[in-house]
């Protein structure tokens, strides 16, 4: 490639749909045991419902690409054995409240089976899935669960926040040795960023500093990262200097980046999509107090949506999610 | 029972002309719902079931009454409206509407209405079988002579749930009818690619059950079918499982291209559309002259847009529904 | 009854278990849309594992007390559906690690039915499930879950820690009319504890202050509870002074009991057998240094069981869970 | 193949002989662990095979190699000891010892020796086959000839995840046998109050594979069936469902008193004990005589005692294994 291509490369701009393509791509390209299983993955049916494994199968073959039944047990279970056998399946859990289905295999199997045996067998399989509200799909369709598969300890959770995240954390989920949830937000799909060289890894377990700022830590991961963003520059016109933290892996937690963030600029607040009680901010943000106890100029501040199921009608959806409003808010009264 | 049933007093209509009013109403509201979905006027994720809709009119007319439950799943309208559904308080809640029957909370694919014994409508494929199981257990404790009927889909057929279900309601002796719509697809995999039984049907002997497949469009072998189900369900003889076959015109969702579907096997469902079949039928059997279809057909484009109206009028729901049915007493604030 | 059989009656020991027994028969006594299904929960099957529904079904007839084949999909699912036809199901998880299975049901469906109908229906189902570590049966029969669940809106999830205790919130569970999740220790059901007196009914949603104290807060449920209250004592002769807050319910969380507690000592403590990571004491605490801001004299400190699966090996076992001597190295630290 | 397995150059011995040396070594395993549970030299979570001890054999003989995968449950240890499951490390995991094959975290629930083919052993009852689905998928992709063979009960034949798992088998025509050991009772449940299935067999058919119920305690019959399975599977023609009659001659854990269990079946079953009958048999055949015999129990028995003071001397593992295999990566302290 000349140099002028290169640089047309890193300009063009992916979906996030897109960017998760290329990432398995170039994971079964350099790794033969990588292998693709859910259901209607394969281009015969369409190559996922989300087309994120679109063309694979005509690539890679359909032993390698495999749509299965609806039978969510049987695909997690299939790749938990497989994983034992040596191979890297990644298997398509359609969204998210679909894992329920599954959790047996994920959270009995999967994440203890490398402990119960000693080490003797490990489990390197990816789950990857689909979820998030906003697009009117309501109470079984729309739930990030994610602060379940925190609580397990042998499971990996990631939830990237762009493209280029999502390009390499799922590429390096695949190639890790240890099962892995990637947890894809259904309305950052058709969201476009730029493209991240071929081969990107981003390594697991860390966090991401995505804006340097010393006034208040926003840590956050997932969708609500590019609203921070957007929200942060607003607020730097006006003086405030937000830091801006995508935890990138929700475990395990890279709780040093945190707490190095907020023991610099003495003010937290945590966003995230999930419903607030129990749920992944409670962890960072009891770290954060424990941790930092009498450094803080401010108490932490959770933003996050409504404690109740996701509702259908537009209107109400809206206001169950989350609001960046409130995110500023909450900043304001922290500088306060 | 659907709205458009006549009253008591009226002389008994022959039973494929009720299968065909009700059938009618559904593909009109379905024809109507795709329109606004097209046009823009809605905005929700919708199922059509077109194609299902004489299988959905025929189970309805079979002698399920309204205080028989019913469990069915996101393609579900056809089964709602043959139950009897409300149509502005259904129509309502796939607006997202304060009015409508789950005050817009819920949406197409939790549509809930018990007071025409529409129990349960999910969104994950499979799992109304269990909640059916429990509803039959229910009537099998109270003796309340209740039958529930669960409606799902081939692609059903795979999951754990379905196996569980079935074990458990014929172990029980329970009035259920597992009524499997086998349009041929789940999403977008035909048939063969994710179901090893010829039949599904073939599945109920695993069960010590009865197990039938027939004709789901065709509503005289399909009535005698769900009849003879809810008769064994009424005499305390136990489930039965029912594979009705049907076709899926309009894709797995609104929008979906269809292009791994089988072209001849479309148009060849397309020529036996179950719809014009059974109007000709009535026609061609004179148990209703074209004067009269027509003056039914009109009736019921009134009673759809007297719905629409209603349901495009209604509200939406206020900001403290976020509160309110989390747990029966409402959270604070 | 006359005076002194009352008084007898008072002082009668039962076990655990058989204040659950004693729970599930008052409430089906009470109330006949109550019923019992589970694996084995029949007499002719031993009346369950650990003979909680122990002569029921010979007192009640098998109508009422079910024994299933081994379905935790259809258990949960069938109790989803008698409680939306306003039944009030008591479903059997023979053991909660067993639950992942029937969290479908559980999670998409009982917890949501209410909210999604708008009211229109609701879900009165109790699920009882055993769990905990300290009895050697290894990885996937000693999960303490109930994280997961306090994450859920719609769900009530409570852990008893006496026999007392046990009785009156699963009797409450029971007759509540909404979906409830009663954990019950394993190694609690033989431990003996006074017997309420009959009807005793404990409110769901509140938090018990098991023992008064004025100089540190522990907050605890199920297990660690009796533990906590005799390490309490052995402080008190020291003159440490340890009030004990037992959750009783984890979600609907009693936030006000916490608060007003630790409001007072100004010093907390969060003690659970689950593992720590995104477990129940992170809502706990972040909720008290969010709230208590600058009011507290020390921070927070949680003692849980480690981050791992839980170990087969006795000793490992042992290493494994949260230890009572950390609970009092935090009380000393929080007190220097 | 179990340590008795004689080496390569020996002379070749009848199956019947082979599998009874297999059988009796299983049961000697066995008596001794309830020796020790009972007197308290052992403390463990025990799930005695006792009576399925021929069947466990003869699947090991049946042309399963040490390449072959094994999936298992808690009650396992027959089917591990006769994969060739080395006896110090498997009777160290079970005594929780650092020189157990799982260094004592798994225990005998979660016995693990990919070496001799043992993959996975669950204590989740039916969730070893979606595991085993797994492994004859990797098969089937690496085209390594290995057979993948999963046992569970016939309580785990009502469970979601044999569904599931026979389907999916089924669909991509693995090479996975699903060795039922139908042992009568799932816990205390007996097997016609859980199962509406006449045979566990018969459920095959809904997934379009063969299903065979073989007398799991007549070795020659049981091997017959396991052959043609393991035949089929080698071939690619896909798996089959066999469902070996057994029974359970200890209860359902160690330690229960079975006072829910049928009287004269259990009479019945014990008159048929299959490792005596085995043993009869043999010598009925001139396969064996009683010094043969007497001589080959003598070194088994020999064998055994090594190994549980091999796993007694053991030291257990350490507080720091706590962060070890949580990850690849070990966690910091
Ligand atoms: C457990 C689960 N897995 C996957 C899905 C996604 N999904 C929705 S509909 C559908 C296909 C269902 O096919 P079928 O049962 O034949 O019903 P049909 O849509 O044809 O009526 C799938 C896979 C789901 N909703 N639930
Ligand atoms: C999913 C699940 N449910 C319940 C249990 C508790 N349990 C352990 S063994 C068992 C009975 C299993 O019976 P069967 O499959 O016939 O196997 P067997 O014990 O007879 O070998 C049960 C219910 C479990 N381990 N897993
Ligand atoms: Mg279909
Ligand atoms: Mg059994």
């Amino acid at each position: 490639m000349t140099d002028r291509t290169v640089r047309k490369e890193r300009a063009r701009k992916i979906t996030f749909q897109q960017a998760c393509t290329i990432a398995l791509d170039e994971a079964m390209a350099a790794d033969d045991t990588v292998f693709l299983l859910g259901e209607d993955v394969a281009d015969r049916e369409g190559g996922g419902t989300f087309k994120v494994t679109s063309g694979l199968s005509t690539k890679y073959g359909t032993d390698r690409v495999r749509s299965t039944p609806i039978s969510e047990q049987a695909i997690v279970g299939t790749a938990v054995g497989a994983a034992v056998a040596g191979m890297r399946p990644v298997a398509e859990i359609m969204l998210m409240n679909f894992i329920t289905l599954g959790l047996d295999q994920l959270v009995n199997h999967a994440a203890k089976l490398r402990f119960m045996s000693g080490g003797r067998t490990g489990v390197p399989l990816t789950v990857r899935t689909a979820t998030g509200a906003g697009g009117g799909t309501g109470g079984q369709h729309s739930d990030m669960l994610e602060a379940w598969l925190a609580h397990v300890p042998g499971l990996k959770v990631v939830v990237p926040s762009s493209p280029a995240e999502a390009k390499g954390l799922l590429l390096s989920s695949v190639l890790d040795d240890d099962p892995c949830v990637v947890v894809e937000h259904t309305q950052l799909y058709w969201t476009k960023g730029e493209a991240p060289e071929p081969g990107l890894r981003i390594p697991l377990g860390k966090a991401n500093i995505a804006r340097q700022g010393s006034d208040v830590s926003v840590i956050t991961y997932g969708r609500p990262v590019g609203q921070v963003l957007e929200l942060a520059e607003k607020l730097a016109g006006e003086g405030i200097d937000v830091e801006v933290v995508d935890l990138r892996t929700i475990s395990p937690l890279d709780e040093r980046t945190v707490l190095e963030s907020v023991a610099k600029t003495r003010r937290a607040v945590i966003v995230h999509e999930a419903v607030g009680q129990f749920g992944v901010g409670a962890e960072v943000s009891a770290r954060i107090s424990e941790e930092l106890h009498g450094q803080l100029a401010a108490p932490v501040v959770r933003v996050t949506s409504a404690n109740a199921p996701v509702p259908f009608s537009k209107p109400l959806e809206d206001k169950y999610l989350y609001q960046i409003s409130d995110v500023e808010s909450a900043i304001r009264k922290s500088m306060a | 029972m659907p709205e458009t049933t006549p009253s008591a007093g009226a002389p008994a209509e022959h039973p494929l002309v009720r299968i065909y009013r009700t059938a009618a109403l559904i593909h009109r509201v379905d024809e109507r719902m795709r329109g606004m979905l097209t046009s823009g006027e809605l905005a929700a994720a919708y199922y059509s079931p077109r194609g299902q809709e004489v299988l959905a009119a025929t189970l309805a007319h079979s002698g399920v009454t309204s205080d028989d439950y019913l469990v069915t799943t996101y393609r579900g309208i056809h089964d709602q409206i043959a139950k009897g559904m409300p149509l502005d308080e259904l129509i309502a809640e796939i607006f997202g509407k304060a009015t409508g029957s789950c005050k817009g909370k819920g949406g197409p694919m939790h549509v809930t209405h018990p007071d025409s014994g529409v129990m349960v409508t999910t969104g994950i494929v499979g799992s109304g079988m269990p909640i059916a199981v429990g509803l039959a257990t229910s009537s099998s404790i109270r003796k309340d002579g209740r039958v529930t009927v669960v409606c799902f889909g081939d692609g059903a057929s795979n999951i754990g749930a379905f196996h569980e279900s079935l074990n458990l309601a014929s172990l029980w002796k329970l009035p259920v009818i597992f009524v499997c719509q086998n349009n041929l697809y789940a999403e977008s995999t035909a048939y063969a690619n994710g179901t090893t039984a010829e039949h599904i049907a073939d599945r109920a002997a695993g069960y010590g059950m009865p197990g039938v497949t027939v004709n789901g469009n065709d509503p005289e072998a399909a009535l005698d079918a769900f009849t003879e189900a809810l008769d064994r369900a009424r005499a305390g003889e136990g489930p039965t499982l029912v594979e009705a076959v049907t076709y899926r015109f309009m894709g797995h969702y609104f929008g979906d291209p269809g292009t791994y579907m089988d072209r001849a096997q479309y148009e060849a469902a397309l020529a036996a559309d179950p719809v014009p079949a059974l109007r000709a039928l009535l026609r061609e059997r004179g148990l209703a002259d074209e004067e009269q279809l027509s003056a039914m057909e009109q009736e019921i484009a009134g009673q759809v847009e007297h719905a629409i109206a209603f349901a495009s009028d209604s509200p939406y729901p206020g900001a403290d529904e976020l509160r309110l049915d989390i747990y029966r007493e409402q959270v604070p604030a």
